[in-house]
């Protein structure tokens, strides 16, 4: 049932707006909209109902397991939400004065310092809104600074192929071309191949590193070194931080920028589908560029640094100072968490990988990489499975909605076939891998005795088998009354 | 260890069943000389209660102010249902719905929104969000570049919000397109077809036209949206989804309609948080929805018939087209389109309505009663929404810094972006600014205003460029 | 699953204690516990998703149709909730000096004023927790006022038969017999049979109006006359205010001392059993005897009234004020309600009421009081349902869960067999209510063709029909691990 | 309409099936002349806008205090989780489990705390609470006198919280029981043998047992309990669940343990409130279990033979057994049982124990500082769990209320209830009071001291009466 089926004419709910209607014959009849929007009728308890009703039909972090590899869905902790939604931080205005916000600034520069220690960076802009528009940044601002010396013949962009679309898109946004990079059989860059590519027209190379092969890139100090030597520089995909935190710095492997996705390893929520931060971080070279505004603190007092003090700046990307409410969240949980803290969460997503890999072994499953240790997050192919009995990854990946967990990534990286990309993350128990595990074991056995039963999941989730087919061949985007 | 369920005996365990000794075996694939040590500007962990009296603390720091500031950010009411809902955990911890079978709550939802974006904007279809107004901005350019196909020069008033002019030339200038300026009239304050003129003939893929504008000026938009169409450029709608409420939908400026409706959709439930997370919406139409960045929802059937909800023409985005994608947005600002989605329900059009011409009627008592001051005089002659330029006789900073010192923050202050106006400021009462806080505003300005008059602070102080 | 099922010994939950144990040695041993609680040690993600899911196994008015007759489950509105949750309310000590404290109780006295307002009182304490402890207070009431005379020979509270149990086990809290009073056959009560009963035993009568039948008391006044004369007192039973608010108010009808359910009329939520609170009001005999505190207001003060300056008090109730957040929620409600609309909340919850007694009695259903108005709630009786099928009104209440309605009351009150007694609030849409008779109909139509289906419900809630009697007989009151 | 959904074509459909032709009409059968007029003292209705603002003035009015006080209510750190999940509409908006089918979140949860409670109390069972713990104390009381049968004296002593025996005596003194009181020892603050013996021989229900008492002193539970006992009479401990995780349970209070525990279980989760909603517990004997008064959870099994919960012992309540119940209550104190079942979960034993260590080492903190100073004494020798007595050399109102200016309550003023104590506070410093807040009141307190002692403000105010 749609909020539109049980709206009816004429019904208002009078408590969330003024008692009255004000007069507005200010503004000219020809401005002025003639008939209403279709928006719902609907009381207070009705609404309430439906979308209470509606958010039980979604799988979460607060109810399950869900190990999407890349997207690091750890828990969310219910201090972040409290402590970013204080009425004071909730209600005050993008231009308000820094003179009226120098606690919520205090937080954000304490964030920005944090960061760099982190990263290994000379300096951290916060405003970016999410690991893409981290992205675009970091490419920008490496495009900014091949212009800055008037070193305008780079055009390509380097980048693995099993890189995450974002890296290719962005490329493509900043105005470069792709040029993809081969992996090796041990997931490692094929240094020889990027060899081969790197010269006169590379801007850059974009890497995330521990890769989103699950496993480490090794020979990342001389894959930065060839990429330098190139007169390029080096992007990081700060998507797989979580792997390393504490452990290994950006900035010590080489890399002249980086994007953090706050919402991933900084455990801000995602809130089925955003919002996220993806700050930039940058070392000496690259820092005079980076998007504003950034806080400082000068003479006892926090403020905002603008284009009018960093003039190289690539400039802005929102409208305002970026998601303020999810850059609180992370200061929370970076305060929560501490320096120790930090490395746990790198050593702990590390474990549950290792032991999830291990056992999937065990258990049968091919891993992609299984010479290789496994970082926060691995990967297993079921191209043996489907060969002997015809269920493919997408139908497993619907039957453990049927056992309570939601499926990994799947069919990324695409170089893979039929791959889940797993990442349990520091913050889910032995007991729930334990569980995941038998769930995976069960679901191989019924493929092989009852397979009808694994490609018609799921049974039990509030709809069944999607028509993905139809959505995109018959568009339905939005409702339209009968009559 | 916080937020770490380990025990020791999991640990052992799960190090047995791994084959290695210690947990930092597994990080023996890095090579050793890169791995860095304490993180000694990251401060020892503290606990909940450590953190919530920080917090706490910061934030009485910060305080309540009276605002009547706007210039893309508006304070309303948001009914409490809605961050109550909005932050359950199964809409606040759940990610991108890529399983939709498991999602339905968070797919169903933004459906909901899809249409009620359309409606409000009077379009054919919306996307399920941008990150902001300003990037949406800037991403309908490139929409518009790519589905006119043969010109890259953009025309964008300068009545638009300047920071969305600065976004959109960081956004799309790397990609070579044209962002040319319109002057505004001085009196008016809005875009005039004169000013047009000298564009006609160069090829044009689009006119941003914004509605109100940044002054909160009502623009011509069925003039405007003619020339474009006569023009063969396409239109990009910048527009406030409260206003909509009471004003013509693009779907319905001149002839044919406006072709790519943008904006801040914060006023529709995102609190203010000193600048977000708020989102950006877009809405087009029908001919154009594969053009669109952003993720899409359908409705479609499940394996029984019954109907359901998926992300739909995914070959638009980057995790399938990558390098070719309409856009690189990935994760885009999902909770706060929920939250708008409730929002919406809760006012409906009659509330939306009332909670748009409330706003008008307060900023008109408010312009009322202050240009009744000498020194305080309205820039432009024609109607506004919910927002106005003043030009005050004495220097705005000083103004401003005079009421933040009662409690009050007086208005956007003009002289960075518009220097030609003089000592201007952009002045906003919304419906949450009723009389007892336009009267303390006008006591206040009253006050500051006489003073200055009968003794300006001091010589040099007179002089508007200080 | 217990949350004492994914316990595991040496887990920790750190950010919630403070990070070490700090040094007890001054405490002796022989005061000292020697072995730790059975209390969970789960990490925060456990503990959020194990009551996460947990809670959606409830069915509640926010996801639920909840017509529990005597209830009144309606709309719990969210406002109510955040605004008695603003940190300095939360914050604020009970012993805290009024000063302290004058926005807290400026909203308590607003409410006093408001509930001698609707309920034609000449004063109001806050102070009871609950209805059954509002119902204690007012027949202590009754009781010291009897004793402040001397009369101390009344020894009896007269209650109909057709009474919530609370009134009978009050009076006997209070040290009286009861004596129950027949009901007529059109649901009032049997004057002929009040007549005979009172006399000088009589300390007074408890009563709601409308009754727990569904009916307004018609002889109201005669009956006070009557028990007033006998020299007792008239007990307002509030539960069923929300019936009659203002249209008619309980002082007006001749009653004494009354109490409220601000957890019913004011809509403030019923939490799964509690918190409530049972506000009293008293005429201006019982005045002096009202519980302590009690708000004032002077000199532009608001403070609290003691056993000092009210030596008849019956005294304390609880060690502090009250459940003030619970007040504080009733508070905002009637501010959002106001004047007009507390008439609507009597006008809306008597049409929804009227309107469903009618449409089951067209659907074949019967009313117990056919001949009656309901109020804002009806009864009816399943008895020929169970004659001629089988099905009894348990099995009824059963299939309506699985039909996603809860059930309405059940064998209460006790003198109507096979009852169900329907509430539906002013807050449900006819469709709601339309959907609920169908679902009955449809039951009834079940009962006949497939009994053993509605005898078998429920069949799609997360338990099927609990064995009681074994719950009785085999106690299992808690968990213990199994070594 | 606020609240109410019904538009004006239901409203005409549903007269018309009821058969009236006006809402007014479904009133006729209330006597016309008892019909009242409009409701003149309920303002008209506001906006939730308006009331929120309303809320926040008021609440910014009340502010914020560093707290001393305790006698009862104590500030402890509450997790954001505790409330985040009590007030999700699944919990917050149920009735009581009545339909165990449709409740099984709710049963639960109330099984689990059952078992919480029943653990740190040391007790076999226990109940889904009661309102709060001085109305426990009197169920107590009740629920002794009849399981004892024959005494209907029960001795309580005045280390008691002193309202704790207000309540006890407003409630069980219809039913003719008796209460004597207990005097305690001037030096230790407790209670000893010597002041029962005068009792000996009586017929004895139970004699309360505080731990610690209402002067945070602790009490020789070992021996009372024995006492008790040897004299046929229940022992009714009344305890402070936090405490409980360093002290010894009731349940093993000397050779028997106690009988009946209860007490207020605020610490555990409930916020202060200015004194509600709080919730009282009741722990006692399976043996017992047949005259508690209140829910109990059980667990039994469904149809399938699968686990499940449903409130039993229902005959034991007012809606079976009516006038003959254990007691009338019936709505209880639910959610904060929930919130309460949710906090021991996340501080877990480890954690509960950490908050108690917490809590005792600040109060010594604070004691050994403010005793350092000339004019402030401790009055009892004994040890003490997490608050202590304190004899002022001046007037405890004047410094109470001068700490007050300072934005500090420094404790609860002991002059109404204790006379005899002279001019003595109660103060208390929980986990949340560290040594920031200590050296805060401590540098106020010296600074309030010494002036007094150098400037003392009259003569009259000499007087320790006035
Ligand atoms: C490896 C990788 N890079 C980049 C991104 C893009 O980040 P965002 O979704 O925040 O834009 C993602 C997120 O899915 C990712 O997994
Ligand atoms: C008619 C009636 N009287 C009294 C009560 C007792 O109120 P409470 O549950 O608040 O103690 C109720 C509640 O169930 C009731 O319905």
């Amino acid at each position: 049932m749609l909020i539109f089926e049980i709206s009816k004419k004429d019904r208002c709910n009078p408590s969330q707006a003024p008692l009255e209607k004000a007069a507005v014959e200010k503004i000219p009849d020809r401005f002025r909209r003639k008939q209403r929007p279709l928006l719902p009728q609907v009381s207070e308890l009705q609404a309430l109902r439906h979308y209470t009703r509606l958010s039980q039909q979604n799988f979460s972090i607060d109810t399950h397991f869900y190990p999407l590899g890349s997207c690091t869905m750890k828990y969310n902790p219910r201090a972040c939400n409290r402590l970013a939604m204080l009425p004071q931080l909730l209600g005050r205005h993008p231009y308000a004065p820094e003179t009226t916000g120098q606690g919520f600034l205090a937080c954000m520069y304490e964030l920005q310092e944090m960061l760099k220690d982190i990263t290994g960076m000379a300096a951290v802009s916060l405003t970016p809104l999410a690991g893409a528009q981290g992205e675009f940044t970091g490419v920008a601002m490496i495009r900014a600074y091949h212009d800055s010396r008037g070193d305008t013949g780079r055009s390509e962009i380097l980048v693995p192929d099993a890189a995450h679309g974002t890296n290719p898109a962005t490329a493509t946004m900043c105005g470069y071309s792709v040029r993809e990079i081969p992996t090796g059989r041990e997931g490692d860059v094929d240094l020889e191949e990027l060899k081969a590519a790197v010269g006169p027209k590379t801007a850059g190379l974009m890497l995330t590193n521990p890769s989103t092969l699950g496993v480490f890139e090794r020979h990342i100090t001389e894959i930065a070194r060839v990429v330098h030597d190139a007169g390029g520089l080096l992007y990081y995909d700060g998507a797989n931080l979580n792997a390393i935190l504490g452990k290994v710095k950006p900035g010590d492997m080489g890399f002249d920028v980086i994007h953090m996705n706050l919402h991933k390893t900084f455990s801000t929520p995602h809130g089925g589908g955003g919002p996220g931060a993806g700050p930039v971080g940058a070392n000496e070279t690259l820092q005079p560029f980076l998007p504003v505004p950034v806080v400082t603190h000068e003479g006892g007092e926090y403020r905002w640094l603008t284009e009018i003090s960093l003039p190289h700046s690539i400039g802005r990307l929102s409208a305002f100072m970026g998601n303020a409410g999810v850059l609180l969240r992370a200061y929370v949980y970076a305060r929560l968490l501490g320096r120790d803290g930090m490395q746990r969460v790198a050593e702990f997503s590390t474990l549950n990988a290792n032991y999830m890999a291990a056992q999937l072994a065990k258990a049968g499953f091919q891993l992609a990489y299984p010479d290789r240790r496994a970082s926060h997050e691995f990967i297993i192919t079921l191209k043996q499975l489907k060969d002997e009995t015809g269920v493919i990854a997408m139908d497993v990946a619907k039957r453990l909605l049927d056992k309570g967990y939601h499926a990994p990534t799947t069919y990324f990286p695409l170089l893979v076939p039929e791959c889940f990309l797993i990442e349990p993350t520091e913050s889910e128990d032995k007991d729930v891998l334990d569980g995941f595990i038998d769930a995976m074991t069960e679901i191989a056995a019924e493929a092989k005795d009852s397979p009808e039963q694994v490609k018609g999941a799921p049974h039990t989730t509030p709809v069944r088998r999607l028509d993905d087919v139809r959505a995109a061949r018959q568009l339905d985007l939005r409702w339209r009354p009968r009559d | 260890m916080p937020f770490i369920p380990h025990t020791e005996a999991d640990i052992k365990a799960m190090l047995e069943a791994v084959g290695v000794d210690s947990i930092e075996t597994l990080f023996d694939e890095i090579p050793a000389e890169l791995r860095c040590g304490e993180l000694t500007n990251v401060p020892p962990r503290m606990n909940e209660f450590e953190v919530t009296r920080l917090m706490l603390e910061r934030a009485e720091q910060d305080g309540y102010y009276i605002n009547f500031i706007g210039a893309g950010a508006y304070e309303h009411h948001i009914p409490a249902a809605v961050w109550e809902i909005t932050t359950r955990g199964e809409f606040y911890s759940a990610y991108t719905p890529y399983q939709a079978e498991a999602s339905q709550g968070t797919l169903q939802v933004l459906y909901e929104f899809q249409t009620m974006m359309a409606s409000l904007t009077g379009m054919d279809v919306a996307n399920a969000s941008l990150y902001d107004g300003a990037s949406a901005l800037a991403e309908a350019v490139l929409m518009a570049v790519r589905t006119h196909r043969k010109a890259r020069r953009v025309l964008i008033p300068t009545t638009v919000h300047p920071v969305y002019r600065q976004v959109t030339h960081s956004i799309v200038t790397n990609q070579d397109i044209e962002l040319l300026s319109v002057p505004f009239s001085k009196q008016g304050g809005h875009t005039v077809l004169d000013a047009l003129k000298s564009h006609e003939g160069g090829d044009l893929a689009a006119l941003v036209i914004p509605q109100p504008n940044f002054f909160g000026v009502l623009e011509d938009v069925d003039e405007l949206t003619n020339w474009a169409h006569r023009h063969n450029a396409l239109v990009i709608a910048v527009v406030n989804p409260v206003a909509l409420a009471l004003l013509a939908p693009p779907g319905e400026w001149g002839d044919a309609g406006a072709d790519i409706v943008v904006g801040e959709g914060q006023p529709l439930g995102a609190p203010l948080s000193s600048g977000g997370p708020y989102f950006g919406f877009m809405c087009c139409r029908q001919a154009h929805v594969r053009q669109m960045p952003g993720r899409i929802v359908g409705r479609t059937v499940d394996a029984t018939g019954n109907p359901g909800f998926t992300l739909t023409l995914q070959a638009r985005e980057q995790h399938i087209r990558r390098s070719k994608a309409t856009s690189n947005i990935c994760t885009n600002q999902g909770l706060l389109v929920t939250a708008a989605t409730i929002h919406m329900a809760l006012l409906g059009p009659e509330g939306l309505e009332r909670v748009a011409a409330q706003c008008h009627a307060n900023t008109l008592a408010l312009l009322e009663k202050l240009t009744a001051m000498s020194g305080v005089e309205r820039v432009f002659d024609r109607p506004v929404f919910h927002e106005a330029v003043l030009r005050l006789s004495s220097p705005a900073n000083d103004v401003l810094r005079a009421l933040e010192g009662q409690g009050i923050l007086g208005g956007y202050n003009l002289t960075q972006y518009y220097p030609e106006l003089g000592e201007a400021i952009l002045v906003c009462a919304t419906e949450t600014r009723g009389h007892e806080d336009i009267d303390k505003y006008t006591f206040h300005m009253e006050r500051i205003m006489s003073k200055r008059r009968l003794d300006p602070p001091c010589a040099v102080k007179a002089n508007p460029k200080d």
